[in-house]
């Protein structure tokens, strides 16, 4: 089932906007981009509300490897790899909860919430005192970073700072993690995250939340069925009458995103007509967003992306996803959920039922994105069907810097699709990325902003 | 006239009946005869499950109306998704799946105000649900359903559903069907 | 003497009680036992089934008696399959498959003339089929079965038998048992 | 009062509500209770099963007492599993499986004295056992089970079990659960 | 689990008639074959009867591959690649309908039965109009043949014509497809296409349908349980009794069969005995045959193979599979059944009834064939396994060329089993073609009879 | 998923005491493995009691493949590839029976208890009496011991015997099919031959049964629970209290053990107080091997592995286990159980009861063994856990040669960790052989003690 052998880089060619099948089924890519992409960017692990006391620990996922996000005593952050240093054992297989030890179940060797192996049974007599516990300690990430309450890990010391990563998208990630009133890091976590496998390469979710207005028409079921809160098809079509739709794409760092630019001054129309509470509450935040950030209060998020695996969606449903590999054939896919943490009980329960009903394996929206991903992947394995690339020609070359718009510039590559309605720069920004990563042999090779004019600004 | 235990005997007879029908009507694709089977203020509620420790069973399962679950809805959400499937174009159950609800063990754990003259009766079984679609694709889910159901004339309606699937990570792509 | 709810129950669990021993027979292997319950003019059908558009349900399965089916056939072949498993050197089932017929949902849909003094019984029920031989070969068949039943003496037997079996492409290399 | 048909349909609904309850303590992990509905010399045997020739049936099971069987045990020894689950250190079972007993084809074959006033009943069923654990791990056990029930007051014991797994290479790691 | 890599000639070795076992089992010789044999070969795709009206599909299988058999509105037959040029997405999920486009469901672009990219969302808004649909069509196949009413498709535009394939094979298929009185394509299919999957090489069952009568001996519990609708135990004995039967191999195409040869003048003997009205009707249609084939009318066909993966069976039960590669351990087959298209309704339902309990997986005959070829593979993975070859030296070089009984002569290599009762000479034939297509690098080098003195006299 | 392609010396490192765990998880390693290792090593089939009479046969298994262990008509014992030298299909397909001769069900093809092809349908006809039957039997293993009833077999005729294979081990393997009174080849074989999968690299089972006594801990639940037939949480305390633990360790051969061995004079103190008859017994062969053996009557066995995948057991519970290979990521375990032929019925039954209550999938003890081996297998899979090697460094350089104590002397690499409690020589004696096995060539290069002075003196 195998074409070529491993990554090479006629597979995207952004200049004709054709991207090769084989770097979505093909198995040795597939093992390279282990190495390559996910032993070196970084990955979003946990909210440190999960984590709130020192013990406390929420089993995730950094690639294909279980990784444990836990608080120490001192209340220090930590993600380690749940193998153990003996024999590999996992040593951790609850799903969350607090501790003082991680205690291995095959030999009993204990590791503290820092990490620190501080108990190995027999150590005077089997070891002699011999074995250099300070080497045996859980395999820790090489760089950590809580970003508003968010968790990130990267296992590449030679990688940049995670806000350096970030690049010009950090404000479209305050989107997800402040407060809808613009207050800094409200976002409260709802209890239980979702974990389901999806029959597709993991580049699929990821692309399709990069922005991909295109699909929208696949979701015509849900328009006719309706699941809005506010009794129209979708929540948000009011503003989207008066706002500017972007897609915005920062280059060199492959994140993009969904934009809506509203106009200034004017009140964001109404929405949430059928709940008077949740509409008034909305109306409030927004008010209070625009008095505190100003001109960047006109800003409302949307679907994005940071590279390479994790997805944002900052307006309603509220909610990070992370698309974890599971063999070039399935991803896992983890899903966290944000209400606001100061709005009334009645507004978190009305925005609870509708990101139920509307996201993951039961979201009457999404069960049609999955089914898509799944046969689009089958249908890509054949040998003829890897003779054809795909096609990614939306809107080349029709990308702008500096974009603004009444008073207000949006840095990156952007394109407003206002008009147009959609484009694929985003999916293009992220396989420049991604085949940059492929092809780098360090972190010297991938900052490619540290020796690049155009982001010298910066 | 007949004793208790018979009572009890046939009670329990009769909601499997009930229970086999309403299974009937999924498998037949007869959502509307479904939902007619649904008091109007039915909780469908399917929690998710985690991995704890030994003694802290309580965290088990996400909690009912504050959590994040994988159902937790009314009969207005479930009438919803019975029109999107009629739709024709709900393609993740377009073209439609091949199901099989198959239902066991069932027990009739209580009946109000008593079991000659049952008006509310809480009833657990045992569910095997079996999908198949397009050509190879299949799953298999099994668990546990905890219904309280409701005398309405000479039948039944259901006026709560919990269901537990015995799965962590769901092993599937989706939840398309009522379980 | 009783009423007909009573009558009612108790002839489902007389039906489930005969469709379990039937299934008992094929399980412990006395197919002669089981060949016995047929009537003989027996039909027994499993037709394929199609992915087919929303709307189009009228091909969804293949007709009997004219297309080509999974099975369609009367007593005479269903009694040669038996004397072929007899021979021994039916390599498909030599060593013998272990199996069970697990049956559930089990719902008399009819009965003729009355269910005070039925003849004929229209009954339909869900079935798991697990199959495991050799080693490791397993497989799992669920679907759904409408059967027949007419009155013999004491006892019950299948004048007409439709195997829905939960597929399209079939996802095992044979079908040598009996559903 | 009532005829022997009736009588021989109630006592199987009552047995397979005795079955099911048993199930449920299990799923519940109320392992206790359930020990308590074991007959102190109950007789717990699970047999392996070999791939044998035609007409060599008498060596596909391993027997009782004599050989090495997957359970052969009595009442002490599922007393000290439960025990030891309840360490909470039983790595196998920490944390806890998801499991779900499925019984189904429940058949009194025999009542000593009488249907009428049985103090002894041997009654087969079909089982379906669902484990799933941890994070994606799961495993399907099919088979049978001959019972032999034992009159305790208004309720039932279990004086002696029977499994027979539809396996012969055990297609799992371990069998950490009761049957 | 993979002992060499990849094809390499030593594997076919027919001077010594020892084949490796690597080819069945060996996953990279299976990634090779689906580029080297079904990317080049004749494969089959299905009847015309199946796509009777404009707009009419049947999706149909090449390989691994699913595609679409459809009829456009002018009445012109295609097959296309069933995955669409934006994402890859599976455009068609259902069996069999008619319809006037396949509209992808991910994100709309829709194709006409033609092929043709017909729709595109915002082709002027989001594309600018600058998205090329001439070249963004459903992939179609290279080459299409409707033979006599079956679909054969090619996907390499430099392969031959269909008929040139065949060569002298020709005549055998024809027997598959005219009528049993030797009418011309008087095939009628019955309704509905077995589907099913069997754990196994697909080279197992091809080499068995290419006429292996040794394993005669392997359906003896049929014989003693009587299937035949004659009441004996093989529905065929009668002409044995009379006829030679013959391997035929058709050098160069790797194509081969059984057949029977009757003697000239006399009468096929009867069959059906029990069944009146069938064998009338056979008998009328013997005679016919005779009357319009003359001398080549005392043909009989039997299980033969159109290389590589097409298997024909003209005699009853009347019909051809295809053995569909679903990886190197697992073949998917597909089975039409036909019958005369004027045949009366009884000889239809008394046909349809024999090959039912005959055929397929519930088939009392064939459920051996696939346990054989299921535990043939299994047993012949390991590594020790694969060092003991397997034996095809059953009548070595015992063929003739130009055959000839009682005034016809039969080309190709033949040998006459009647006496011998079996060889190999047909798997040989059929290794001998697939290795010529592992070896080649283009058809330049396949059609090894436009260079060929043997062949010269075609 | 695969990191280094196949074996290279560097994965395991004696010297740090760090072993890679790509020899756990790699397929390109796990697919050498089956030729370096499993097709040159000595493995265990069966015991000659399950074939006791001429005819008889039982069906076993050789690293990933069905063999079949059956004895000739003359009463030799053989062991054959259990696929047909035709088209590979397996020929016995029972677990075990008597037999005149395997018939193949697909061409019948028919083979002698001794392996050679007796029949062959139409050998005259078809084969015009041209096929070398004689190269066409059954394939045999090129070499098989039996030692006291144990079947032994190996494929390279290269081998040295199974004898000069156990070297020094060979006592310990007496221990375990010698009566417990010292008697010789005194096991007898309970009836039913356990089998089942565990995902787990075959690795990790043969380590632990190496000797591992430092995972006792991880059988703490059963402690508490209680198993014992004594009645104490362990049968074998008593023992312990008075002995030294040794681990001993055949350098050049990977054979190693755990080995009780008692002081001389003293009586072993008593055990199975609960049980009167089964002390009686015991006390009674205890003094009784003491008069047979003499000094080395002092041995009592314990865990212990014949290299690679052969486990020993020879106290309570007495059993071997094998540890096929079936793909880098499962194991099938076959468990034997044993007693003394002569012991009394109840005793009989009091070991087996004991023996299926602590043993195999349903055993106690040992399902925590097996939930281990998965999870420090799983977690060992992805690459950054590939990055940091298991370590086995406990008690480096603590062994000794020529170890004696009260008079004794046990040969090989020897631990006395009766005080130190546990060490990792035998699973670093493990590694060592099996890393020779993956570097050699050939059988030359493995038979290092021929060519080496400490080993000279032999
Ligand atoms: S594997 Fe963790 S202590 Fe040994
Ligand atoms: S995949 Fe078909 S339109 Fe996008
Ligand atoms: S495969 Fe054994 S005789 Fe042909
Ligand atoms: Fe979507
Ligand atoms: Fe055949
Ligand atoms: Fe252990």
């Amino acid at each position: 089932m195998n074409g070529t052998k491993g990554y090479h880089p006629g597979l995207v060619d952004l200049d004709s906007g054709e991207i090769s099948r084989e770097i979505f089924v093909n198995a040795d890519i597939y093992a390279e981009e282990q190495e390559r992409v996910f032993a070196r960017a970084w990955l979003h692990v946990g909210h440190e509300s999960q984590i709130p006391k020192p013990g406390d620990y929420f089993v995730s996922s950094m690639g294909e490897e279980s990784v444990i996000l836990t608080r120490d005593r001192t209340g220090a952050i930590h993600v380690f790899l749940n193998s153990c240093r003996h024999r590999g054992m996992k040593v951790c297989r609850y799903d969350e909860g607090s501790t003082t030890v991680f205690t291995c179940p095959y030999h009993g060797w204990s590791y503290g919430t820092d990490g620190r192996l501080v108990g190995v049974p027999y150590f005077r007599e089997a070891y002699h005192a011999k074995l250099d516990k300070e080497k045996r300690g859980l395999v820790e990430v090489a760089q950590l970073c809580n970003y508003k309450g968010s968790i990130w890990a990267n296992w590449d010391k030679a990688a940049p700072s995670f806000q350096e990563y970030l690049g010009d998208f950090t404000r479209y990630l305050d989107l997800q993690l402040d407060g809808w009133d613009g207050r800094e890091a409200q976002a409260e976590l709802l209890g239980g995250v979702q974990k389901w496998l999806v029959p597709c390469n993991w580049k699929f979710p990821a692309e399709n939340f990069s922005g991909d207005t295109y699909h929208n028409i696949s979701h015509r079921s849900v328009d006719l069925a309706g699941i809005g809160p506010s009794g129209r098809s979708r929540r948000d079509l009011g503003e989207r009458d008066i706002s500017r739709k972007l897609h915005v794409c920062i280059p060199d760092r492959g994140h993009q995103t969904i934009l809506y630019l509203m106009p200034p001054g004017e009140p964001t129309p109404p929405a949430y007509q059928n709940a008077p509470i949740v509409q008034e509450y909305f109306a409030h935040c927004e008010a209070e967003k625009r008095r505190r950030r100003g001109d960047y209060g006109r800003f409302v998020g949307a679907p994005g992306e940071v590279f390479p695996n994790t997805a944002l969606l900052s307006r309603q449903p509220r909610t990070m996803a992370v698309w974890h590999p599971r063999g070039p054939n399935q991803t896992e896919v983890w899903r966290w959920f944000f209400v606001d943490r100061d709005a009334p009980s009645e507004v978190k329960e009305f925005l609870r039922d509708y990101y139920i009903r509307y996201s993951g394996p039961a979201g009457m929206t999404e069960q049609d994105d999955m089914e898509n991903w799944n046969y689009a992947h089958k249908a890509s394995q054949g040998v003829i069907a890897r003779r054809h690339p795909y096609s990614y020609e939306q809107g080349m070359g029709t990308a702008v810097q500096d974009f603004e718009w009444q008073g207000l510039k949006v840095p990156g590559d952007v394109i407003d699709i206002t008009e147009v309605q959609s484009s694929e720069q985003p999916m293009r920004n992220l396989y420049r990325r991604w085949s940059e990563f492929m092809a780098a042999d360090s972190w010297a090779d991938l900052a490619t902003w540290r020796r690049n004019d155009r982001t010298a600004a910066e | 006239m007949m004793s208790d235990r018979v009572e009890r005997l046939l009670l329990t007879q009769e909601i499997a009946d009930f229970l086999y029908a309403e299974a009937e009507l999924l498998d037949e694709r007869r959502y509307e005869e479904w939902l007619a089977l649904l008091a109007d203020d039915i909780r469908y509620w399917m929690p998710m499950r985690r991995n704890v420790k030994f003694g802290e069973d309580g965290r088990e399962f996400t909690r009912e109306k504050s959590d994040i679950n994988w159902f937790d809805e009314g009969k207005e959400t479930l009438a919803r998704r019975v029109k999107q499937i009629r739709t024709g174009i709900h393609w993740a159950e377009e073209p439609r799946s091949r199901l099989s609800h198959m239902v066991s063990n069932v027990q009739v754990l209580g009946a109000e105000p008593s079991y000659a003259a049952p008006e509310e009766v809480s009833v657990k079984c045992r569910f095997l649900i079996y999908r198949n679609r397009v050509e190879t694709e299949t799953d298999i889910f099994v668990g546990k359903r905890e219904d309280l159901l409701r005398r309405a004339g000479e039948g039944w309606m259901v006026a709560r559903r919990k269901i537990i699937l015995d799965q962590n990570v769901l092993l599937s792509k989706n939840l398309t069907f009522f379980i």
